[in-house]
């Protein structure tokens, strides 16, 4: 349960966005739309305290977040609109990596099985500076089955991905709603959930 | 436990990046010994001329080198989000540079010490002062990994401007190079002054990461 | 009772009300030290030159306590919010620089017919030259940065690690044997020096404490106005 | 007349790039100085070996600097893709590098070149050698340009490795330090060696552009 | 008119496509679909000669263009997946350079009234580093009608934009071919534009 209280962001004295109130109960997928520029990207990095907010709290589970950041970021994956593998390792370096820092349950089995249903299989040992767009973008999405966390924060999580691709992201999405997740994303796509909230951020 | 889990996967992915393939290693001595070779030329081979200054140039050259090794502090993983997604596992940026400092030690300044004999012997070097030099490298090497993070984190607020990194390591490392250089040539004393050296290597590590720290929080909230 | 110290609207109050009679004080002060200088006695050694030192310590002195200043305010505004200090900061840099540099210069002027050379390598000397730097990269640090935030911050965050170049400062004549003068007046117990060359530089300093701190305050008036406007 | 045009926006955007504002300028040449510090400090501060090594510390310095500068060359641009949009543009990988190098020389050495007769005080340096010293620097910059340029673009193919391209700067300019050091030695013959040293120029300049434009069209075609 | 005859580009021995063979007449608007990885901005980098093609050939107006490349090049408007706007110029800084580029026609205010259009006046004197990625994008863009070229290739030009603007760019897109312009562009959405030739790239 995540519920974000009166929350305000201004840069330079210019407001990015003022007064937001979200509540997200286990089970809800909320989706925030909005032209481009109106702070989108902004408000998620805002939730998640790399930024710090001008005002308002945050609370996880009851708890304001800034009482025990790592406790909130602990039941947290971020897939940021930008790609945070490191271009220069393996497909397979970079997911050992992120499996090392997320204690990650799964073992190189489920790893492999998941780089399959991915299409990614055949890169394992391709340094990612090499896979196209597309490509980056599927690895990263792998976080979200890799670190088996409750809350999910995606920053444009449909941009180059093909239609087979965003037919299994959707699919991953409407299983970790089932099992009591949460997700909240950007994106300009309508993605073709159920009871998706959107939120108007103009 | 599952901390050090996560440390040693740090550590694991840094010695990758570093060392993608041993040519890397090797080059940073390679162009250690070019320099050396420039300055050889440039100041003229008159060997009385280089005992004198053998030790100065040398570490001299080592503070430059790792001027050039900056940039492999943070300003990729800063660019790639990465450093946010470690901090999210539960590794507060203060340890984050932490971790940095040491693996830039490890990394790139320790493979110098292998280079620091052969270089001597250009210089006809005599043993005792190869010893001093080694020792006070080892130490002086750790406070220029410190200053080294401040100010490549320090580089990540200014991107246009390499320079005002670089400004700050030569700033700060002068009374570094005083002492280093001192040691070779006091003749008593030498524990008093290796003492000194632990000493400001300890105020570094104090201070770098709390700075670094908050260069990159402002980078990170800025970006 | 103390706000005024990092409430800029108290300050300004403050500042209102005392700036006409210090520049009064100030005056007096200056003139009754310049006049002390005048009297002095000449060193059987030195001759007319000790004269010099009724400018070099003082500034090295204002130089030495505008960086602690500096230093002070920069801990406040970065672990207690405070930013009143950034105005500080900004404000008291230049002031510090110029005193740095009256230092540098009155001491090489000094140590021409001292020491035999403008300028040498000896471990004061340089750690004041690194100071002086520190300012100047400070000065151009706040043209740096386009987002306020940032530039108040890097400047803050600068300062506090180039504070450790302070006690270098003070200390280098005791840690190693250089040509520089060791502290004789301010050391704490007894001050090796005489009274007549003790009282002039006493005066000169307040003088020197007094000019410096009306052009921060009128410096800091101003920074305040320009932020109001921004 | 058009491709005048071009080629004016092409330097007006380098020099913006290159000065966002002074203070840019400004601290390069305070690193300049800083360096010049650090190395009067490690050598001694004797005034007699300060006098006879004076001039090969500015050149290495000189060229450690460039070096330092070798990622203004092409690396942002390259990553961008705007090499490419300005070779769509008409101009010729060849003549990109070579108005890179002209722009490097203009906005990163030239300035230096201001700082030169400040230094020679430090080193109580003769007014002829100072001459000397601006003259050889002057044309000795280009020739750095030239080399950064290649060794810039070699960097492109190696993302991992920053000293792989310094390398090839260090060992190209062997040559070139000996000759500019040597001027200010000899005697006689200044002429002579100052046409050897536009020779080595003029040849650099014919061979960077096409190297460079080489390495840089393997580079974007394997990104 | 452009005409790709037996294209093929290797990477190391794979084939990352063989044997291509596209026509585009003047007035065409043509989509390269196909899955993450098929090669679609390869392709495209192949048929601009920016990537050297493993054997066919390239004719623009009947004449191959690898006889004169910047021939080609002069009627030719790139837009890349990657930014080419420089992170740390101005948005106006970064316009007057590729006006400057491309000698284009249009005089300052034609500038002002583009940048309006696309809802990016108020950043004229922004360094582009601090705009949103749809910002970004958009700017991008502007080389479209900037440049003034005939021939438009883009590599998922809708990605990042929001509604509005993918309203103008096909706006803009249909009055290129209205034209008698060529444009050739991948992306994993299907604008609602008439008469599109879709590729199917696997
Ligand atoms: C550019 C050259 C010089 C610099 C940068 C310099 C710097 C300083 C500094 C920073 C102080 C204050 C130290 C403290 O508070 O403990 C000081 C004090 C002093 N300096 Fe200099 N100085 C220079 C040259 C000289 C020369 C040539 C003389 C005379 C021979 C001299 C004589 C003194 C004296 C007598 C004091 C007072 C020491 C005390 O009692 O605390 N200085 N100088
Ligand atoms: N520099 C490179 N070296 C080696 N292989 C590469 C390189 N660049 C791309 N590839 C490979 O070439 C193939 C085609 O890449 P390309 O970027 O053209 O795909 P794409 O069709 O654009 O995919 P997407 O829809 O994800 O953008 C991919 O399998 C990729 O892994
Ligand atoms: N570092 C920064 N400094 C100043 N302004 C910024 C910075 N980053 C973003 N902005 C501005 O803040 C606003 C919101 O940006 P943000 O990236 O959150 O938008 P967004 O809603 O994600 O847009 P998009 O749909 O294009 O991704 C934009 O107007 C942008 O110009
Ligand atoms: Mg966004
Ligand atoms: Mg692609």
């Amino acid at each position: 349960m995540l519920l974000i209280n009166d929350l305000s962001f201004y840069r330079n004295n210019n407001v990015i966005f003022d007064n937001v109130n979200i509540s997200l109960a286990n089970g809800q997928i909320t989706q925030i739309k909005g032209k481009n520029g109106s702070g989108k990207t902004t408000l998620l990095k805002v939730i998640l305290n790399i930024i710090e907010a001008r005002s308002g709290e945050i609370f996880w589970e009851g708890k304001n977040i800034k009482k025990n950041i790592f406790n909130f970021y602990n039941q947290t994956t971020f897939i940021s609109d930008q790609y945070t593998s490191s271009r220069k390792l393996t497909v397979y370096d970079n997911i050992n990596f992120w499996k090392g820092l997320s204690y990650s349950q799964l073992n190189d089995n489920d790893i492999l099985l998941l780089l399959g249903t991915f299409n990614l299989k055949k890169y394992q040992n391709t340094e990612t500076m090499y896979l196209s767009a597309g490509e980056i973008k599927k690895l990263e999405l792998l976080r979200l089955i890799l670190e088996q966390k409750k809350l999910w924060i995606l920053d444009e999580p449909y941009n180059h991905l093909d239609n087979l691709s965003i037919e299994i992201l959707n699919q991953t999405f409407i299983d970790h709603v089932n099992n009591e997740g949460i997700i909240l994303f950007t994106s300009h796509y309508n993605p073709p959930i159920n009871k998706i909230d959107v939120i108007d951020f103009n | 436990m599952f901390f050090i889990i996560k440390i040693f996967v740090f550590f694991r992915r840094e010695s990758k990046l570093f060392f993608t393939n041993i040519t890397d290693l090797f080059s940073n001595i390679v162009f250690f010994f070019l320099s050396i070779f420039i300055f050889v030329f440039a100041l003229g081979t008159d060997e009385q001329l280089l005992k004198t200054i053998g030790v100065g140039i040398i570490w001299s050259l080592l503070l430059l080198s790792s001027i050039l090794s900056l940039r492999k502090f943070y300003e990729e993983d800063f660019n790639n989000g990465i450093l946010v997604i470690i901090h999210m596992s539960g590794i507060s940026y203060e340890l984050l540079v932490f971790l940095k400092i040491i693996s830039h030690f490890l990394f790139v300044q320790l493979p110098f010490l292998i280079s620091l004999p052969i270089v001597s012997i250009f210089f006809n070097l005599p043993t005792n002062e190869v010893y001093n030099l080694i020792i006070t490298f080892f130490i002086g090497s750790l406070i220029l990994s410190c200053l080294g993070s401040i100010s490549a984190s320090m580089n990540l607020l200014n991107k246009t401007n390499f320079s005002l990194g670089g400004i700050v390591v030569l700033l700060f490392s002068i009374p570094l190079i005083i002492f280093s250089v001192g040691i070779n040539n006091a003749e008593s004393e030498l524990i008093y002054l290796i003492n000194l050296l632990i000493g400001i290597a300890l105020i570094f590590l104090g201070i770098a990461p709390w700075s670094s720290a908050a260069f990159i929080k402002l980078a990170i909230s800025n970006k | 009772m103390f706000g005024f110290l990092i409430n800029p609207s108290k300050f300004n109050k403050l500042a209102d009300i005392i700036l006409r009679p210090l520049v009064f004080i100030t005056s007096i002060i200056l003139i009754m030290g310049l006049f002390l200088v005048y009297v002095s006695p000449l060193d059987y050694q030195q001759g007319l030159t000790v004269k010099i030192m009724y400018i070099h310590v003082p500034s090295a002195w204002l130089a030495l306590l505008t960086y602690s200043i500096m230093t002070f305010y920069s801990i406040l505004c970065l672990a207690f919010k405070i930013p009143f200090g950034f105005i500080i900061n900004k404000a008291v840099a230049p002031i510090g620089a110029t005193f740095t540099l009256l230092c540098l210069v009155s001491g090489s002027l000094w140590g021409k017919p001292m020491w035999g050379t403008w300028w040498v390598w000896d471990a004061r000397l340089t750690s004041v030259a690194i100071m002086f730097l520190i300012y100047v990269i400070i000065i151009f640090l706040s043209q740096t940065f386009e987002n306020r935030e940032v530039r108040e911050k890097t400047i803050a965050i600068f300062i506090l690690i180039g504070s450790i170049n302070l006690p270098i400062i003070k200390f280098s004549v005791d840690w190693w044997n250089t040509l520089h003068q060791p502290a004789s007046i301010s050391k704490l117990s007894s001050p090796s020096i005489d009274v007549s060359m003790l009282q002039p530089l006493i005066v000169m300093t307040i003088a020197f404490s007094l000019v410096g701190l009306i052009i921060a305050i009128l410096r800091i008036k101003a920074e305040i106005i320009i932020r109001k406007n921004h």
